[in-house]
């Protein structure tokens, strides 16, 4: 068993240790916050150094491959963001920091060890593991009063649970008619068993845990509600990382049903449209900033599914592009969501008022955001899109193409909206944003960043096809 | 491939220059304090680029119709997607005056934008950076981006900078024209799955068919008549140029709308000729209601702004008419009605600009009666309102008269129908001439043009007259390229002359059912 | 007024002035009696007297004649046409 | 244009009118005199031959042909120049007397004219310039009247234009000659309508009556002499022998002088007999034979001479009393004796008594008339003859100057007036007495006496028995205020109707049509469908595209509300879909 | 027949302009100076044109292009016999109309004379660009010219009267020269494939022989309705309209330049664009006469119950500009020849009857001045 291939997740195991160790010590902001920072900067340089390993672990339930590497090299990264967007970490209590970084870390090592499962068992496991550590994450919010956070826990929760049911009941009937656990093997059996409705609803059900991480019709409920009631901090994360995961198993889940599988296609196909669909809608009368985020993203895992259900290398790759992309537009716009929140409080589109004025480069960092999530073209979102709809096209999915750019259009409407809010708009407050120094950092590197994958995407593409390669 | 790329004559990337001196300049921009130095800047990047943008025509080789000063780098290879940019002579004259207008938008908003001066140049110059592109992309997906990017520096000049209803204004104009382009992108998409490249060029090599051009062109005609505008796309565009301030509505009215003209001409044409032939019914006899619906809306108007804004939807009219006659007269006279709108319509958006200055209104009633105070600038607005109307001598006028030759030489009775368009503009610009020169005068005093107005305005009336009376170098740059294109639809669908018959229409008709 | 006194006294012996004109009727017709015309080519030119009758009746006829189509039909107010 | 040093006395005449007016006080009187005696001393020295000749606008213009019948008429148009010249001494406005000028100037250049085209011309130029001798006297029934008259001529002149070019289509000539009265072209009869309407026939006479009366005193004076004149002169020169014209002439012979019986007015029963007279020459002119043509130039140069004299008089009568109208005067022997001499010689000129010019010119007609064995001419003339008698010699002097004592006080005529007068007198006396000198003049060869005993007796009974039947009939020849239709009837009717149509159906129609591109064009077509149109772009298209735009964010609203936020609601609604979807899917495929 | 290339054409055309120019700047501060520049640009135009007339006689044609369009249209002025009569006419009519203009404008005290004289002198431009014009094109844009520029001196008054006479002048003659005007040039130009006249060639026009009938009629139709400035029945309202004007507009409304250039000009299509040859086999020339003919009748008609000076001679200039184009419409050479010679007629006895108004104006307000 080579060391090295183990090594991503281990080390945010004994992240969550060493957090777990501060909790028991004296409580200091300060220190935790930067430990975290440091390790967390560590964990990326680490998965970046084992990017290249290949191997098998754990009877094979367990397998390193570039497509888990490239994941788990996201997920490094899209933590280490959260935790660096996250350092004034507002809307938490002091006392509760460490322990929080520590369920973060418990949380990301889930999320590595699931895009690297290979064995339903394994991967059941290792989402309860991501999961679990959200679930006591989310309530942490100091809100004085407030019990918003604590219903938005058992939301999640209860909505969690319910996935994973359904989950576990897809998987016995995977199970069932195929008589293994293993993707290697189901990746055999189950294209001629796509015949069978009874692996086909199989099927579905096991998918249903993605699409509640995912926040994809029809269980994507808790995700406004959540994202509303915990912490800004939090909300970050849960929009982002286990999302990337939740894409990761879905291609692997997905690709396994073989091309011929047009109903499960078909399946997926109105999902995808029913998701983008509600999202852009429910979005339009949004105010709540982080609300509305949340419908947006409900749309985007409406996108996603587009290159998932393509069932092609494109397509696979134009969705872990685009789920990438969406780590950087989303954390942009939570950069701003948690700058301009004074005390942890939700931030509602009037909070946006006049932001150009109190700080030009949130205010510009909103805005790339905005037009990136909304897909307009230089930023990452629309080449992310572009990508999508080719796949999607390529596949014949002209419908569903269709119905994908016209929700792009119905979506233009409230993205412009925050951008309107902070650009063409007075408050009566004018007065300078307090922004720190490292949090501009981030939002420049942020613009950079949306800006050149939005127009150098080769090398990713290229990488990501050559990732899918193994999962197909 | 080389068989339409001819290289660069010049040596030196000169459209890649041409679309980041201003992204550059944009960038040097941020850094840079105060509005004056604001201001100076803008207008020396913007000259910089006009200046730049002249050797273009210098080098220019008319007797060709290959794609010259070519630049060629592969994107994304895998999708085939490449940074191809290059021009020919349908797209020389755009960037000429895409480059050309942008150092008179500056100079009109000198004191026009007091605030944030600094961010309205900056947009300013994103904006001529994404117009060049748009113009010299020769790969679908550079096209799309510069075509899509231009939206959110022409939203922030509504937006921010513009009047008492910007916010409808701006919403309207971002999503109407993104509504209309998200099925370009479907059909970029599906030409490319069909051969496999992004390349413009290429793509006009293949055929396709004739189900697919069907839907290729459907999707195409949508985003460009909604950017043209096209009766009855048309109605962002009165709301946008209203509310825009003077130098948004300049562009608007000079390169934004000749964004659509020019699809047609670069897509819809030589891509899908046999559509196009088969849809000439239907674009011509909307080009005809634009023409009248336009002009009739213009003369119930009294805002002057929006007074000029119809206009356009009447003049753009005349464009697509230009264009889908199909021959040669037609197609010229529709490009060089393109560059006479860009220079007459800015004209006068910017003369309604330095008037709002003064008076603070866009109300015909509250500008009436300046004749006598300001006589210089009724001497320019004159003129400009003449060239709206096609007053023969100026360049309006050689423009609808190619068009109207094309309309005759392929059907009397479209030339027939386009007619009343005519009379209506001059009946528009008569009225609106009349008013502001000689109605009745309120108190408020106003005061002539100062000198950076009357440099403002000054180029533009040289080329109303330079172009109304010797149209020959601005028609010679195209006719290679008309004529090839020409070959092209010939090749690709066959174009039938004055076969606008009754049966045609209900055929056409049918098949839209 | 010597022109007039002379008509004056004229008009005085009006009585003597006719009878002078009757004698002068008198001998014109007899005159015509008397003296041959030249060759007759109508039979009136054989007719002696017959200009005598012919002025006479002449007179009368264009009076009646005339004045009764006046008064039947000619004849109107003075301001006829601006009526 | 001048060979032979030929003085056209028309042209001297017309120039030297212009320069008329730069002339003052007694300047202006000589002036005016020797103008018409240097026109007559030309003409008395002239020569027979073509003059004048050359081409204009490809056409052969020849200004002087002078004849024996060009000579006649232009020698009395000459003379009566200068006693018209006389008489009007007295008037002060220039203008007036250089009208006066251009008319004879006119007349002159038609006797000579060699060409239609040249005869056109001063045929317009006597239109034209006559009519202001009629406005001169600036009364409202003068200018009605004289624009009636122009309006006629023009109208005649326009007839006349047409016979010209058609017979220049013809024959490719314009030269004036006899046309034969075999075989009339269209051509002819149009011009001999032309010359005809100036020569008053009837029905086409009423401008005379109609225009005269209200001309000024000297005006009327010039005019009853060469309108109609120069007319018998075309006619003579162009229609001789044309049996029509002697139908014609003797029909308005006695035609003129019914309406003369039953006039009021002075002046328009001396233009009835103008018509009257008129019609002898035209009737001479129809016979056509050398003795008839004779005739009628007898006649037209004793009728210019006694017929100005009567408009002498009768306008003298005028000019001292202000009254023309027979049954508003009277009684004015005592205050305008010379007058009423002179009057009454030319009533018995006109008369045709022996020892005046009438006697002469008068009977020429008749006998050739006699001659050719027409009875209906020979007594329509001298029925004419009698009523000729009856209203001018009689009716005419015995109402103004006895009949009913008017109570008029008024003063003997100017001086100047009665030597113009005075001259005609004797003038009418002289050819009387002496017709040799008139026979010499005439055209043909005379061979004809007047004074025969036959003819004077005939002609003595005649008058007599008519002085008689005046005085039987004088209660009934009592002059009545009134006004007596005549053809003019038909174009002031006419012309009131057609001004009736011009203003309102013409005139209206245009106004309205006029108001209907404004209605139209301007407030519906422009403005009304421009209104329509911005309404309909604002309420239906950007209702629609703004509908569209509300409708889906309404539909945000309403999916929006599916987010309860009860967590059961959640869980079984995930479920439930989900579970759905894959029954859906199972139960269709 | 020899085309003479010449500079002098060019010279005509421009000196009024330079004329106006030049009284814009001189202004109202010294109106001796601006209306000497009227009077001197009136007479070396009128004197440049004289010096034309020996070529013309003898034969030859002049011309000079200014501007080449497009193939088959350019700015080119040529002068032949036709022309050189409208353009010595025009201007030395300008001469009295501006000895005309400044009795009347002083007398009255008019306000904006620069303006006025400024407007008056390119609308001379105008008529020289008409008169000498050698192509449909450069017709047309004179024929414009004059409109635009004529606007301001009938609307010179600037009242409510003034504005609405002033609307529906320009509105007819702007909304009949695009409406009818403008595709009956595309229709030539479609089918000729140039507007240059044929030099000195009235027999055959600039249409090939194959050039389908209907069409070629369908044009000469509108062309005749869009030279409105003839005020050929039914498109003969504004003139009437247009005599809200001061006195001496009028004048050069019915006199110098604007109906002369629509009877001009529609001769000059009749015969230059057409050509007598094309005319007669295709049976214009009459119903142009009956036409016209209508008009003439009509006009005389209304003029009669005009009791307004200004309104009758207005109507019957009507009638008088349908003589010229009956002549023309004859085809024959006396028939063309007295067209237009008819034209320089009318010029100038209308120019003389318009001097009683102006005249009887000019007396009552004398009399009120020295009241």
């Amino acid at each position: 068993m080579n060391f090295t291939l183990f090594l991503p997740e281990l080390y945010f195991l004994i992240l969550a240790l060493v957090f777990f160790l501060l909790s028991l010590g004296r409580e200091s902001a300060g220190r935790d916050q930067g430990i975290a920072l440091f390790l967390s900067a560590v964990g990326v340089c680490l998965v970046a150094l084992v990017l290249n390993e290949r191997g098998e672990m754990f009877y094979h339930a367990y397998r390193v491959d570039l497509f888990s590497q490239i994941f788990k090299l996201v997920i490094s990264i899209g933590f280490f963001l959260v935790v660096y967007l996250s350092r004034g970490l507002k809307g938490l209590d002091e006392r509760l920091y460490s322990e929080y970084y520590m369920f973060l870390a418990l949380s990301t090592t889930g999320l590595m060890l699931l895009v690297s499962s290979v064995e339903l068992l394994t991967i059941f496991v290792a989402l309860e593991l991501s999961s679990y550590s959200l679930y006591i994450v989310i309530p942490f919010r100091n809100q004085s009063g407030g019990r918003v956070q604590l219903e938005a826990a058992i939301k999640y929760v209860l909505l969690g649970a319910a996935a994973t049911g359904v989950m576990l009941f897809g998987m016995s009937y995977v199970f069932g008619v195929a008589h293994t656990t293993y993707i290697a093997e189901l990746a055999r059996k189950m294209p001629d068993l796509m015949g069978q409705p009874i692996a086909i609803g199989g099927f579905v059900l096991m998918l249903a845990a993605f699409f509640f991480k995912l926040g994809l019709f029809p269980f994507h409920f808790w995700l406004p509600d959540v994202y509303e009631g915990t912490s800004n901090e939090t909300a970050a994360f849960v929009a982002t990382m286990p999302k990337l995961a939740a894409v990761a198993l879905l291609l692997r889940l997905v690709a396994l049903a073989g091309a011929g599988a047009t109903d499960l296609i078909q399946i997926l196909a109105v999902i995808a449209a029913l998701s983008m669909t509600y999202g852009n809608l429910a979005a339009l009368v949004q105010s709540d900033i982080k609300r509305l985020l949340g419908y947006s993203s409900i749309a985007h895992g409406g996108y996603v599914l587009l290159g998932v259900l393509s069932l092609n290398d494109v397509g696979y790759a134009a969705a872990i592009y685009h789920i990438s992309g969406y780590l950087l537009m989303s954390l942009a716009c939570f950069l701003v969501v948690c700058k301009l929140s004074r005390a942890g409080e939700n931030v509602t589109l009037d909070n946006l008022k006049g932001l150009y004025k109190r700080s030009p480069l949130m205010a510009f960092t909103l805005g790339i955001g905005a037009f990136a999530l909304a897909g307009i073209p230089p930023f990452v979102g629309f080449t992310g899109k572009f990508f999508l709809l080719s796949a999607a096209l390529k596949q014949g999915h002209l419908a569903l193409v269709i119905i994908a750019v016209l929700n792009t259009a119905i979506s233009i409407y409230y993205y412009l909206n925050m951008v309107r809010m902070a650009y063409a708009t007075e408050a009566e407050d004018m007065s300078a944003l307090p922004v720190d120094m490292a949090s501009k950092v981030l939002g420049f590197a942020l613009i950079v960043a949306i800006i050149l994958m939005g127009v150098l995407p080769y090398t990713f593409v290229d990488m990501a096809r050559t990732a899918i390669a193994g999962v197909l | 491939m080389e068989h339409f790329l001819s290289g660069n004559q010049l040596g030196y990337p000169i459209l890649s220059i041409l679309t980041f001196v201003p992204l550059i300049g944009a960038l040097i921009m941020l850094v840079l304090r105060g509005d004056t130095v604001s201001r100076w800047w803008a207008l020396l990047v913007t000259l910089t680029n006009a200046g730049l943008s002249l050797s273009l025509y210098a080098n220019f080789d008319t007797s060709t119709f290959k794609y010259q000063f070519i630049e060629h780098h592969s994107w994304i290879p895998s999708l085939n997607i490449n940074y191809t940019l290059g021009v020919d002579g349908i797209s020389l004259l755009l960037v000429l005056l895409s480059t050309m207008i942008m150092p008179l938008c500056v100079l009109c908003s000198w004191t026009y934008i007091q605030k944030r001066v600094k961010e309205f140049m900056f947009s300013m110059l994103i904006m001529e950076a994404a117009m060049v592109g748009v113009f010299s992309a020769l790969d679908f997906v550079l096209f799309y981006i510069f075509w899509e990017a231009m939206l959110i520096p022409m939203y922030l000049l509504i937006a921010i900078w513009g009047g008492p209803n910007k916010t409808y204004a701006s919403f309207k104009f971002f999503l109407y024209t993104l509504a209309g382009s998200a099925l370009l992108l479907v059909a970029i998409i599906a030409l490319y799955l069909k051969t496999g490249t992004f390349s413009i060029p290429m793509l006009m090599e293949h055929s396709y068919p004739f189900a697919f051009q069907f839907w290729v062109f459907l999707a195409f005609a949508l985003a460009f008549a909604i950017k043209v505008p096209m009766f009855p796309f048309h109605t962002w565009l009165p709301a946008a140029h209203v509310e825009a301030p003077t130098a948004g509505s300049v562009i608007l009215a000079s390169v934004l709308l000749k964004m659509g003209g020019y699809g047609f001409l670069r897509f819809c044409l030589p891509i899908t000729p046999m559509a196009s032939v088969h849809f000439m019914p239907l674009l011509l006899g909307i080009s005809l209601a634009s023409i009248i619906y336009g002009g009739y809306v213009a003369l119930g108007q009294n805002d002057m702004k929006k007074l000029i804004a119809y206009s356009s939807v009447g003049h753009m009219g005349f464009v697509t008419l230009g264009i889908f006659v199909l021959n040669s007269q037609g197609i010229e006279g529709a490009i060089l009605q393109m560059i006479n709108h860009g220079i007459t319509t800015g004209a006068l958006f910017i003369c309604v600009g330095t008037l709002y200055e003064r008076t603070h209104s866009r109300m015909i009633a509250d500008n009436s009666g300046i004749g006598k105070l300001m006589p210089i600038y009724i001497t320019f607005f004159g003129v400009f309102s003449l060239s709206s109307l096609a007053f023969p001598g100026t360049n309006s006028f050689v423009g609808e008269f190619l068009v109207l030759i094309g309309a005759f030489l392929q059907n009397k009775v479209v030339g027939f129908v386009a007619i009343p368009g005519a009379i209506l503009a001059a009946a528009y610009m008569l009225r609106l001439l009349q008013k502001i020169v000689w109605g009745e005068r309120g108190p408020a005093p106003v005061f002539d043009l100062n000198a950076r107005e009357i440099i403002t305005l000054l180029p533009l009336m040289i080329l109303v007259f330079w172009v109304g009376f010797v149209p020959g170098p601005f028609l010679e740059v195209t006719h290679a390229s008309v004529a090839r294109l020409l070959e092209q639809v010939q090749a690709g669908g066959g174009v039938p002359l004055g076969g606008l018959t009754l049966s045609r229409i209900w055929h056409m008709l049918c098949s839209l059912c | 007024m010597k022109l007039a006194d002379i008509i004056q006294s004229l008009r005085d012996k009006l009585p003597t002035l006719k009878r002078v004109i009757y004698g002068v009727i008198g001998l014109t017709v007899l005159a015509d009696v008397l003296i041959p015309r030249g060759h007759p080519v109508f039979i009136t030119d054989k007719i002696p007297g017959f200009w005598s009758v012919w002025g006479l009746v002449g007179a009368w006829v264009l009076t009646r004649v005339c004045k009764g189509l006046g008064h039947i039909w000619l004849m109107k107010d003075e301001d006829y046409y601006d009526k | 244009m001048i060979n032979n040093l030929w003085i056209h006395p028309g042209l001297v005449i017309l120039l030297g009118a212009f320069l008329l007016p730069l002339l003052r006080g007694r300047l202006r009187q000589v002036y005016n005199v020797a103008l018409p005696v240097f026109a007559f001393w030309a003409v008395l020295n002239m020569q027979h031959g073509a003059y004048g000749a050359f081409h204009f606008l490809g056409f052969d213009i020849v200004l002087g042909k002078v004849d024996k019948l060009s000579l006649i008429f232009a020698h009395v148009f000459t003379l009566m120049a200068i006693i018209g010249s006389i008489y009007g001494l007295h008037v002060k406005d220039s203008g007036h007397q250089v009208a006066a000028f251009l008319y004879v100037g006119g007349s002159l250049g038609v006797t000579f004219a060699g060409d239609y085209l040249t005869l056109f011309i001063f045929w317009e130029i006597m239109a034209f310039s006559s009519v202001f001798l009629i406005w001169y006297r600036k009364t409202k029934l003068s200018i009605d009247a004289g624009y009636r008259y122009l309006l006629v001529h023009v109208a005649g002149g326009l007839v006349l234009l047409g016979g010209m070019m058609l017979r220049y289509y013809d024959l490719g000539s314009l030269a004036i000659g006899p046309i034969s009265p075999e075989g009339p072209t269209l051509a002819s009869y149009l011009i001999m309508i032309g010359f005809c309407l100036n020569a008053a026939v009837p029905p086409i006479h009423a401008w005379l009556p109609d225009a005269y009366p209200e001309a000024t005193v000297t005006g009327a004076v010039f005019m009853c002499a060469f309108t109609t004149k120069t007319a018998v002169y075309t006619l003579a020169r162009v229609f001789p022998g044309f049996e029509i014209l002697a139908i014609m002439g003797a029909i308005m012979a006695v035609y003129g002088v019914g309406y003369a019986v039953i006039e009021n007015d002075a002046r328009r029963i001396l233009a009835y007999h103008i018509v009257s007279q008129v019609g002898y020459m035209v009737c001479g002119v129809g016979i056509g034979t050398a003795m008839a043509i004779n005739g009628a130039c007898a006649h037209a140069y004793a009728h210019i001479i006694y017929k100005a004299l009567l408009f002498m008089g009768a306008g003298a009568v005028l000019e001292m009393t202000g009254r023309s109208k027979l049954n508003e005067l009277g009684g004015l022997y005592k205050y305008m004796p010379w007058t009423m001499v002179f009057t009454v010689i030319g009533g018995i000129s006109i008369s045709g008594w022996p020892l005046t010019s009438g006697f002469v010119s008068k009977s020429m007609i008749v006998a050739a008339a006699h001659h050719e064995h027409n009875a209906f001419l020979t007594f329509m003339l001298m029925l004419a003859g009698v009523g000729t008698f009856l209203s001018v010699g009689l009716k005419l002097p015995y109402y103004i100057w006895f009949g009913k004592d008017s109570g008029i006080v008024a003063k003997e005529a100017p001086m100047n007036m009665q030597v113009g007068m005075a001259i005609a007198a004797f003038l009418c006396f002289f050819i009387g007495f002496y017709p040799k000198l008139l026979f010499d003049l005439l055209p043909y060869p005379n061979h004809w006496e007047p004074y025969t005993a036959g003819h004077l007796t005939e002609v003595l009974q005649v008058m007599l028995f008519t002085g008689v039947g005046f005085f039987l009939l004088l209660k009934r020849l009592k002059p009545e205020a009134h006004l007596n239709l005549d053809v003019d009837w038909f174009y002031r009717k006419g012309a009131s109707i057609f001004m009736w149509t011009a203003s309102n159906p013409i005139s209206t129609v245009n106004d309205h049509i006029g108001e209907a591109y404004r209605t139209v064009g301007f407030r519906w077509i422009f403005s009304g469908m421009a209104r329509l149109s911005s309404w309909f772009d604002w309420r239906i298209i950007d209702g629609v595209v703004d509908g569209t735009a509300y409708a889906v964010r309404g539909m945000g609203d309403i999916v929006r509300r599916l987010q309860t936020g009860r967590i059961q609601y959640y869980i079984g609604m995930a479920i439930l879909i989900l579970f759905l979807a894959i029954g859906l899917d199972i139960w269709l495929r | 027949m020899q085309a003479i290339t010449s500079i002098k054409p060019l010279i005509v055309v421009l000196l009024p302009a330079i004329a106006a120019i030049l009284i814009m700047f001189t202004g109202n501060k010294k109106p001796n100076v601006r209306e000497a520049w009227s009077f001197i640009g009136g007479i070396i135009t009128c004197l440049i044109n004289l010096t034309m007339v020996p070529d013309i006689l003898s034969g030859n044609v002049i011309q000079y292009t200014v501007f080449k369009m497009l193939p088959g249209i350019s700015v080119k002025l040529t002068v032949d016999a036709l022309g050189i009569i409208f353009a010595i006419v025009a201007s030395f009519l300008w001469i009295l109309a501006t000895s005309y203009n400044v009795g009347y404008m002083r007398a009255l005290k008019e306000h904006a004379q620069t303006r006025y004289y400024a407007c008056f002198s390119i609308a001379i431009t105008g008529a020289m660009g008409v008169a000498l014009a050698g192509n449909v094109f450069t017709l047309y844009l004179f024929y414009e010219i004059i409109s635009i520029f004529t606007y301001p001196l009938v609307a010179h008054h600037q009242d409510e009267e003034g504005y609405e006479g002033a609307r529906k002048y320009i509105s007819y003659l702007m909304f009949t020269s695009k409406g009818f005007l403008l595709p009956a040039m595309a229709l030539t130009y479609v089918l000729a494939g140039t507007l240059d006249f044929p030099l000195g060639d009235f027999k055959n026009g600039i249409f090939p022989a194959d050039a389908d009938p209907t069409l070629v009629t369908i044009a000469y139709v509108l062309y005749l309705a869009g030279f409105a400035k003839a005020a050929i029945m039914p498109l003969h309202n504004w003139l009437p309209s247009a005599m809200v004007a001061p006195t001496p507009v009028s004048a050069l409304l019915h006199a110098v330049a604007v109906v002369k250039a629509g009877v001009f000009s529609i001769s000059r299509t009749m015969l230059s664009v057409f050509g007598v040859g094309l005319l007669t086999h295709l049976g214009l020339g009459l119903p142009t006469a009956y036409v016209v003919a209508f008009t003439i009748l009509t006009a005389s008609v209304i003029a009669l119950t005009k009791d307004n000076l200004k309104a009758r001679l207005a109507y019957s200039t009507i009638s008088q500009l349908s003589y010229v184009i009956i002549g023309v419409a004859l085809l024959t050479p006396s028939g063309i020849t007295g067209g237009i010679i008819h034209i320089a007629n009318h010029a100038f006895s209308k120019i003389t009857l318009f001097s009683a108004p102006a005249l009887f104006t000019w007396l009552r307000i004398r009399k009120r001045y020295r009241k």
